[in-house]
């Protein structure tokens, strides 16, 4: 395959990720601005367990994503009492503390002769488990994009559980939540580590793919990103986030004459695009309609109807 | 036997006693009635008693357990259901959904449960869901958007809704509110048939041939007081009841 | 202590243009009660025309002030019509989100016209420095301290003494009763954002002017350091944002003198974070009673 | 005076009138009742200029005002007492009073205000309070005074005894008496019909959207009156 081609999807299997948990707190009802951290800090956890601790990927996927969760609980925990524009604002403030403590944090041990390890704002270096391991590219990108192929069957599982609902139910109402006996702080708290943990999934791979990750590229323009591209591929599907980002790198990487204009030509798109649909491509209306086509299609008519006076 | 029992219960918001020491207590098995006046207090009683106000004075209690100042995910997890004045449907979920997640609270269900998304015990769920709907009559509009409903199908999927808990205690907001006389005498029905069976139920209502229809007894609020209690026919004949709506009506909403 | 008091009154200084740069957001936060992440950014297309003037015309500081304002107005209104008047009222997160993208696409077209990393940018004139009992200041930071207040003055009269600033306030507070009144509210909305983009582009040029480079990193540092002064002092207050710009501007230049810009810029966000936690209401926090009657409304 | 003529307002899908004609003469009081839902307030709105109606039209002394801006029409001379008062709470009682005269051009506002104090001398004795910290009585007092600010020919008033004490509320419908007195015509919506009734030159009964009766207060049982307009019981 292209080497081109196999970057832009290597790179559209790691956005992803973090578009994923920006949409799974939409879901719940809340912006985050912030999971830009969560990818950070499983990029530089994650090359830390590899490059320095010297464990293979697989090691340090379950370990990031643990350590993610917790982090994100934690400042999930510490905000549950602010709504709105106000938990955007502070996860925006908590991510920005993780980004300059990164710049500000030093920590090198010789290893080979080699100097490895955080080293502020030169960033982190060297994460070469995949070379190491005679991993090509096209490899990795399928390892990526399986991984990510999971992670979706996972949020299309839980899209169809009640966890789904219940999720969706917060982020519509969440006083009605609470009357149906929906624990919301609970549930809160749970979605934000949940989506510590996918966000930081993404930061691995983007470590491991490009062996050399630095402090700048978790500020906030990622966070907001992320955000973005649910909201521009919709907030019906799990589907929507994957298909802003594809929109966004996939895209305007693909189309040669608009390198350089990129973000006018993306910016003004996304503009216009959410003056007609405001809650994105694939929104709740849409999702319905296509999965009522889809269903009548397919399957029998829904179940027999008794006669009821009470409905005419 | 007294099923919910509210003593001296008030509530204030700054200067202003949205209710002011009521007593109540509802009968298990009873469809109870509560009048008054906008802003008479009525939906500041229910907002108390399901938690989503802590109240400032008084006791709760639901068969015997204090439910005062409970969250209300708590007060639910105790068999109480309600209803809303001005319907809070999840707009963008379909009918059939808005009622099987409801079903969440149910005793029993494990976190294994809320992640099921087959099986034979999530089968038998979605069918009682489907039971339900069809008597509800809302079994033809099972995969439409709760939004795209009418006026009156909003109301009786919350209805339906409330009661996919199995709660003991289920209060409705003006389950008739906003509809035709006709459409009033359906709703009427449902909650006679379908929802008042093996279960308590309160009532706030403005149209009375409603309340004399369904309710066993009813009380009457004024100013965030109870004013009268009794039977239908009694609470409507009584001079200050009648006082209160038919010459100095006024309110504190 | 001289130490500690020097660092204080330039910190009020820059607090003073942060101060500016606050009240702009409070103004469209107020009356729209959706987030302009694009702020900052229109404001660095007025400071590039400025810029550009300088560069171009060797033009003095009054035309390049004169240009920074009627660009950061013109980018407002490209805003306000794209991200607010098309997008209809209660999709706020869409409002947001396309000001995020109207953002990328401002400071790409600053990058493309502006391809090096740094631009000079007029002085307010090579003037000396005052001193005072061991304090020293820049005369330039006493002329932007002076223009501050003068433009919060002028606000003030235009807010609580004119028929416009009555409209303003009134859709501030309820827009439906404001319609009631037969206030024109989208008129209004427009109105504010000009007059919120031309405060903006005063506290641009003077921000930049005193620190004469210019790089497209101006409006994401403008926006960010608008919203942490606004979110300090309380959103929606212009007391408060006063408050708010001061305090940023005070606390981030002892750190800075302490220990250097990244515990600055840390301070600033560590700051916020606990206002939020701790004080949501920020420095100019509404009373208890007040909250209630939010959460009778809430039902 | 006013002339409504078979106006359909709909909220979305949902059509909350259906076809509404009444008519508000000039110098009188005309009065709307009907029990919650029936469409009262959307009247009003359609009236105000606040929603569009689908179909029919609007006609003020003889001119189509249909669909018009609110601002036009409070020019016009017709002037909105909403629902639960909507005073600007952080503004202090001069200044609310200067957003009733918002769309005035003239230099007569201050000397309307000093007359309205002259009339009303609760709200002098506050005119530098907060509009929030009034009782609901002076809220509503406000909310009247700053209405009458535009001048109008016709005021309309969404219930204005909501919320209010008894004594309050004779207060209140007093001065709107006053107000009609003085050739001021009212289009009162009202849930409290028996105070209602007693001041008004005639009467409408709105029912799902559609008027199911008009006439004057002695065309009808009051006691039906109330049950219809306040219980909407069909009895």
């Amino acid at each position: 395959m292209d080497e081109h081609l196999v970057s832009i999807l290597t790179n559209i299997g790691g956005f992803t990720f973090i578009a994923l948990s920006a949409y799974l707190l939409l879901l719940t009802g809340e912006i985050s601005f912030g999971q830009q951290a969560f990818f950070g800090i499983g990029a530089y956890f994650s090359g830390i367990v590899t490059a320095m601790w010297g464990l293979s990927m697989w090691a340090a996927i379950p370990l990031t994503m643990l350590a993610a969760a917790f982090s994100a609980g934690l400042v999930g925990i510490i905000t549950i009492r602010l709504r709105g524009l106000y938990f955007s604002i502070a996860t925006l403030a908590f991510a920005e503390m993780v980004r300059l403590a990164l710049v500000g944090t030093t920590w090198q041990v010789k290893i080979d002769g080699e100097m490895i390890g955080p080293n502020g704002s030169e960033g982190l270096g060297n994460i070469r488990w995949a070379l190491d391991n005679n991993i090509e590219a096209n490899d990795f990108m399928w390892i990526v994009l399986i991984t990510l192929a999971i992670v979706m069957g996972l949020f299309f599982l839980m899209e169809r559980s009640r966890l789904g609902s219940i999720f969706r139910t917060i982020g519509a109402d969440r006083l009605l939540a609470e009357t149906q006996g929906i624990n919301v702080t609970a549930y809160k708290v749970a979605a934000t580590a949940l989506a510590g943990a996918i966000a930081s999934l993404g930061g691995i791979f983007y470590a491991h793919a490009q062996t050399h990750v630095y402090p700048e590229n978790f500020d906030v323009m990622l966070g907001v990103h992320s955000l973005a591209y649910g909201l521009i591929g919709g907030l019906g599907t799990a589907l929507g986030p994957l298909l802003g980002v594809i929109l966004d790198i996939g895209f305007l990487e693909a189309v040669e004459w608009v390198q350089g204009y990129r973000m006018i030509a993306f910016g003004g798109l996304v503009a216009v695009l959410l003056i007609f649909m405001p809650r994105g491509i694939l929104d709740e209306r849409r999702v319905h309609r296509l999965r009522m086509a889809f269903r009548t299609r397919k399957t029998e008519p829904p179940p027999a109807k008794t006669h009821d006076p009470a409905a005419s | 036997m007294t099923l919910l029992q509210v003593d001296g219960l008030t509530r204030r918001f700054g200067a202003l006693e949205a209710l002011a020491d009521v007593s109540i207590a509802v009968n298990e098995g009873e469809v109870f009635g509560l009048i008054g006046p906008n802003g008479s207090g009525k939906t500041t009683f229910f907002n108390v008693v399901t938690g989503i106000y802590p109240p400032s004075l008084g006791r709760i209690s639901l068969g015997g357990l204090d439910i005062g100042g409970m969250p209300p995910h708590r007060v639910s997890k105790h068999g109480l259901a309600r209803t809303f004045q001005n319907l809070r449907l999840v707009p963008q979920m379909n009918v059939f959904d808005n009622i099987w997640l409801a079903q969440h609270q149910r005793p029993g269900m494990s976190l294994l449960d809320i992640l099921a998304i087959g099986g034979r015990r999530e089968r038998s769920r979605r069918h009682e869901v489907d039971t339900l709907l069809e008597k509800c009559g809302l079994a033809d509009m099972r995969q439409s958007l709760a939004s795209d409903l009418p006026l009156p199908d909003q109301r009786r999927l919350e209805i339906a809704r409330a009661m996919a808990r199995n709660p003991r205690l289920l209060l409705l907001d003006e389950p008739a509110g906003g509809m035709t006389p006709l459409e009033t005498q359906d709703v009427a029905r449902m909650i006679r048939e379908v929802a008042a069976p093996g279960r308590t139920l309160i009532v706030i209502e403005h149209k009375m041939d409603l309340i004399s229809d369904i309710c066993d007894r009813a009380a009457v609020l004024h100013f965030g007081a109870k004013i009268a209690e009794g039977t239908p026919a009694e609470v409507l004949s009584d001079p200050q009841v009648l006082d209160v709506y038919l010459g100095k009506q006024a309110d504190h909403a | 202590m001289i130490d500690f008091i020097q660092n204080t009154l330039d910190g009020i200084t820059i607090g003073a243009g942060y101060a500016l740069l606050a009240i702009g957001f409070t103004l469209i936060f107020g009356v729209l009660r959706r987030l302009n992440l694009a702020y900052g950014p229109s404001i660095m297309i007025g400071v590039f025309l400025g810029t550009f003037i300088y560069l171009h015309f060797d033009a003095g500081w009054l035309p390049v002030a004169i240009a920074t304002v009627i660009g950061a107005i013109l980018a407002g209104i490209y805003v306000e019509r794209m991200c607010f008047w098309a997008i209809k009222e209660g999709a706020a997160l869409a409002s947001m989100v396309s000001t995020f993208a109207i953002w990328m696409q401002l400071e790409e077209l600053v990058t493309v016209i502006f391809p090096e990393r740094t631009y000079k940018f007029p002085t307010l004139g090579e003037m000396d420095y005052l001193e005072f009992a061991g304090l020293e200041m820049r005369a330039e930071h006493l002329i932007m301290l002076g223009i501050a207040v003068l433009m919060v003055g002028l606000l003030h009269v235009l807010l609580y003494r004119t028929r416009f600033g009555l409209s303003v306030r009134a859709v501030s507070e309820n827009p439906a009763a404001a319609r009631f009144m037969g206030i024109n509210t989208g008129r209004v909305i427009f109105r504010a954002f000009i007059l919120a983009s031309a405060i903006g582009g005063v506290a641009g040029f003077l921000l930049v002017a005193t620190d004469p480079t210019v790089t497209p990193k101006f409006g994401l540092q403008a926006t960010f350091k608008g919203l942490i002064a606004m979110m300090l002092g309380g959103m929606g207050s212009i007391p408060g944002a006063i408050a708010g710009g001061v305090l940023l501007g005070i606390v981030e230049r002892h750190m800075q003198a302490e220990f250097g810009a990244i515990m600055r810029d840390m301070a600033a966000y560590a700051l916020l974070f606990l206002f939020l936690i701790f004080r949501p209401g920020g420095i100019m926090a509404q009373g208890v009673a007040a909250r209630e009657a939010a959460a009778l409304r809430r039902v | 005076m006013l002339e409504v003529n078979d106006i359909v307002t709909a909220y979305g899908k949902i059509e909350a009138l259906k076809g509404v004609s009444l008519s508000v003469p000039e110098g009188q009081i005309t009065v709307l009742l009907g029990p919650n839902g029936a469409g009262k307030t959307t009247t009003l709105m359609s009236v105000a200029g606040l929603l569009k109606p689908k179909r029919g039209s609007v006609t003020f002394e003889g001119q189509d005002i249909t669909g018009r801006q609110p601002g036009t029409i409070v020019q016009r001379g017709i002037a909105l007492v909403p629902e639960n008062r909507l005073v600007f709470p952080d503004m202090n009682v001069h200044d609310n009073l200067k957003t009733g005269a918002y769309v005035r051009n003239d230099n007569e506002i201050e000397s309307d205000i000093e007359s309205i104090y002259e009339r009303f001398p609760r709200l002098k004795e506050r005119y530098h309070q907060h509009a929030g910290t009034l009782s609901g009585g002076e809220q509503q007092m406000l909310a009247v005074a700053r209405a009458l600010m535009a001048r109008p020919k016709l005021m309309l008033m969404d219930e204005p005894s909501l919320g209010l004490a008894p004594m309050i509320v004779e207060e209140i419908f007093r001065i709107i008496h006053d107000l009609n007195q003085e050739g001021t015509s009212i289009f009162l919506v009202e849930q409290n019909a028996n105070m209602a009734l007693k001041i008004a030159h005639q009467f409408y009964l709105l029912e799902q959207g559609l008027v199911t009766f008009s006439g004057t207060p002695g065309d009808m049982d009051e006691n039906e009156v109330i049950q219809r307009a306040y219980l909407g019981t069909t009895a």
